[in-house]
This record gives structure tokens, C-alpha cells and sequence, in this order.
């Protein structure tokens, strides 16, 4: 069943970057947040997820997403999503997601916010 | 089956083209189902981003029955229906019907970002999703199951 | 409706999921119903240039009922079947039924390349498409309808 | 209904190159069958189509390229397809159209052999 979200990760320094590649749902998130954590375990400091190849992410996954970033938070690190379909975006908005993570609609953006010192 | 009452029937859009389709109660159906919103997206000239908030809504209700209904036939019924004045069609209306246990629909409490953040209770979003991404939303629940019914204009 | 038999029900593969689809007869409906064909190829992971030839099976059954079945209730009954022995299925299975006037099945000629040019004679190739893009067909006709089983696998 | 097929014709000298986009069915048939006679009549010895966007050509589809590409011999000219999906190709063999038009992988060869001094 190839709608199985796919997840790869690429660290540049102390940034990881996420790639998802289709639907997000319970176990697309939970696959996430295992690569997610592994990460932070690793010392990153910030998360980057560019979502550009999904299309749907049921509330489900987002729960788990927000989990996700909640333990981002607890370690001050930081994570920021792009590549949002309007629809995604709209929805991390309706739930609150984006008060919590920046969003920015290209990965460059999203890496040089991330980079720059605090 | 046990004998159960039927579920209201009150189409919207009686005599509007009408597709059909059950897909059972399993890991990934729903988004089988989908790919019937996305072709009568198509098939109206709705726009890619208006169709995936259809879908994103019908993925929804889909994993509400799934997931709560406890259904009997352990299937999802829907119904699509394009309709409006012009020939094409100016709408598309979805009804997704389970044959489960059902639920007090008054009794759903609203989420919030802040009881999903503050309060860590991060479920219960569905239904508002579901209302916040469809142009008009009818929710009927009892003990015949659970019936969403949702539009959507192009 | 009138009372008529009901199609024989032999489901070779019964108690595999099963995506039931119902379309109206209607111009490029059998596009629509196409998206579900696409979407179960996917879901077992069938390649890109099978499911393509899946669904112009279904294409050609859906148009065969469309315009040579005369059926009372207008519509064209199709289910979906996954199964096999892995998990995730190693076949799909289309089942095309309509409830229309039916067919001398034996009383059909093949068509061929020479009557199609020669004589001119250019229609007649939807059922010879579908044996040909198929692995396995079945066809049943009579009173109560048409049923044309499919399989194909991956 | 956007699935119908959209037919776009370019002429290059005396040959006219067709791109179809989405499903031929009857309707796209004989909107193809119409542009076909139009450039005919105009003058063209040679037609391609070049049917790259197309996914699915239905048999009623087929059997109208079928009657343009008999009017097509009836006036010496010749037609040429392209970019046929594995599937499109088969059914062209199988109702032997292959047998009475050329069929080539990209639009280039098919322009190059149509052009070529007979
Ligand atoms: N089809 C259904 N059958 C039974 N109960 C349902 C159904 N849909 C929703 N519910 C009830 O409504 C509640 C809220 O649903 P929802 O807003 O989708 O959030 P969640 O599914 O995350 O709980 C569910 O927890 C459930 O109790
Ligand atoms: N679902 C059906 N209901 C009634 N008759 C049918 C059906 N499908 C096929 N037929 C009959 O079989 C013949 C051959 O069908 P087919 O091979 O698809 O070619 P064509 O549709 O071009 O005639 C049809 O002309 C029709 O008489």
C-alpha cells in the first residue's frame, strides 16, 4: 500500500531536515515523530519538515505533529514546517500549529530563519 | 443485521446525479475514497485547492466512523452529488453514512488551540475541521448510526 | 422496478475487502468511476502501465452498459476486490454489472483488423479489449443484466 | 467537465502536428476527426498526433482515428502517432491501426520521418 507516508531526513549541522512524501495519518505521524526524536536525541537544535509532497494530513497525524512539537519545545529547540498545500496550511492554523511553529513557504526560507544566530 | 430504523433519508439534491460508493472498514480506505471526490472535483472544473479541502473533510468523517461507530456491516456508505443550475454542475455535496452505534451530537465539546496545547488533550478535531473546510454541514446521529452530510461550492 | 431474477452471485473471491461503486448512466461517468480503479491499483502498489490497462477494461465495460444495455434503473454497478495471498493483495477485481436487457453472449462476433478496414465494420471491439488487457474475464448475460468479472494481477 | 480532451494542431509546412490533453472518447474523437479534415483540406500531407497527454483512448475513440485515418489514406497522405502510453500502443496493435499508420516514440522521429523525401 504505497500511500504509506515515506519520511527521509537529512541533519545539516545541527538542522534536520524532513522530507514527507504522501498521506499523514496515524502511522505517517508516528513514523515522523520516531525520526523526529531520534533527531533531537542527536542534538539537533532545529527541525525543518518541508511537506511539499503531501497533499493530505488527517487530524490525526497533526495531534501527533503537534506532539511532536511539543517536545521540540520542551527542549528549546525549534521546528518549522513548509511546502504546505493551502489546505494544510489552513488546517495547522484552524488547530493552532502555527502559533506554536513558524511556517514558511519554501525550505531556503525556512533554513536561513533557523540558521540565523538568536 | 438486526432490524434497525432506517436512517433519514432527506436528499438535498434529489434527482441529482448520484455516485455511490462502500468501502470497508480498513487502514488507508478512506483515502481510496478520495479519489472519487478528486475525479467529481474534475468532473465539475473545481479548483485542485477547493478539492482537497473536500477531501481532507471526507477523510475525516471517514475515520470518525471508522474509528467511533462501531459499525455493524463494518462498512462506510457514501453518496457524491454534483448539481446546480449550470449543465456541469456548481456543487458537490458528499453524505457519509455509518451504520453504527451513533452519538449525542450536542454533547461534543468544541476544541481549541489552547485545551490541544495548554490542556494536551489534542484529539477532537474532526468534526470541527470537517465544518470549518465544507460550505454547509448537516451532522444526524442516533441509534441507526451516523449521517454527515457536506457541501461544497466551486 | 419490475421483479427480476437477481444476477447470479458466484463472488470468486468472497470475503476479500470489497469497494462497491454505483455510477449513474451519463456522459464520461465511466471516467469517474476509473479514479477508484486507480486508486485500488495503488493501494496493492499495481504498476502505473497495468492499472492503465485495468482501467480501460473498465472504461470499455462501463460504455458497453451505458450504450447497449438499456437498463431500468439507470445506473451501472460496479465492485472492487483486492486479494491474493500477501497482505496487501496481489489482484484486483472488477465486477461490472448492469440490470439491463442482456446479451447472446456465444452470438457475439470477433472482431479483426481486416473487417475493421476492409469492410469497414469499426465497432465492435470493447469485449475482444477487455479479454485482451485482463488476465482472467468472465462474462454472464441474460435477462436480469449483464455481469462481466475481471481480474487482473499484479 | 474538464476530463473531455482539449486537441491543439500547429502547422509546420504540409504537416500538421496534434497534441490531445485528458480522454478520447467519441466527443474527443471527433473533435480530433474534425481538426483532422479542416488541415486535409488545407493542404496537408502529413498528420502526427501526438497523444502524450492522453491516458486512455477508448474504443469508440479508436475506431473514429480509425475513420480519419482512412480518409487520411484516401487522400495519399499519412498519419503519424506519438507518445502512446504502453497501454494505447497495445490497443492500437491489437485493433490494427498499427498496421495502416506509424507509430513512433517521440514527436521528433515521427517529424523526421514524415518529413523525409519519399
Ligand atoms: N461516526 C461517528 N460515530 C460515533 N461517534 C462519532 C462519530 N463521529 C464522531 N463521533 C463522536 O464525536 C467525537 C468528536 O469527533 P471528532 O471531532 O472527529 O474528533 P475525534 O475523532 O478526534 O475524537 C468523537 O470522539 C466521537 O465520540
Ligand atoms: N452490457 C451489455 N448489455 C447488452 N449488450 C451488450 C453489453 N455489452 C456488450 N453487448 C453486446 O455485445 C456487442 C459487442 O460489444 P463490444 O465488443 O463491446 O463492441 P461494441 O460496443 O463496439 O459494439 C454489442 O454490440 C452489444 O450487442
Amino acid at each position: 500500500m504505497n500511500e504509506t507516508c515515506r519520511v527521509s531526513v537529512e541533519r545539516r549541522g545541527d538542522v534536520a531536515v524532513f522530507w514527507t512524501d504522501g498521506y499523514i495519518n496515524n502511522q505517517g505521524g508516528e513514523e515522523i515523530a520516531r525520526e523526529a526524536y531520534s533527531e533531537l536525541d542527536r542534538g539537533a537544535r532545529a527541525l525543518i519538515m518541508n511537506l511539499e509532497k503531501t497533499r493530505i494530513v488527517n487530524s490525526i497525524g497533526i495531534s501527533i505533529l503537534i506532539e511532536v512539537l511539543e517536545k521540540v519545545m520542551e527542549r528549546k529547540a525549534v521546528l518549522a514546517f513548509c511546502g504546505l498545500t493551502p489546505t494544510i496550511d489552513k488546517t495547522f492554523r484552524i488547530m493552532g500549529l502555527a502559533q506554536y511553529a513558524a511556517i514558511y513557504p519554501t525550505e531556503d526560507e525556512a533554513f536561513r530563519a533557523v540558521s540565523a544566530p538568536a | 443485521m438486526a432490524q434497525r430504523d432506517p436512517a433519514p433519508s432527506q436528499p438535498t439534491a434529489a434527482g441529482a446525479p448520484a455516485v455511490s460508493l462502500t468501502i470497508p472498514v480498513a487502514p488507508e480506505m478512506e483515502i481510496v475514497a478520495t479519489a472519487q471526490a478528486d475525479a467529481l472535483g474534475e468532473y465539475i472544473d473545481m479548483g485542485r485547492d477547493k478539492i482537497d479541502e473536500v477531501k481532507l473533510a471526507l477523510v475525516e468523517a471517514c475515520i470518525n466512523a471508522f474509528e467511533h461507530s462501531h459499525t455493524e456491516d463494518n462498512q462506510v456508505h457514501i453518496t457524491f452529488r454534483v448539481g446546480g443550475r449550470r449543465e456541469a454542475g456548481e456543487w458537490l455535496e458528499i453524505e457519509v453514512l455509518d451504520r453504527g452505534r451513533g452519538f449525542d451530537t450536542a454533547g461534543v465539546e468544541s476544541p481549541s488551540p489552547q485545551k490541544t496545547f495548554e490542556e494536551r488533550r489534542r484529539r477532537g478535531w474532526g468534526l470541527h475541521i470537517i465544518k470549518s473546510l465544507m460550505d454547509e454541514v448537516q451532522i444526524e446521529s442516533g441509534e441507526w448510526g451516523t449521517r454527515i452530510l457536506m457541501r461544497k461550492y466551486k
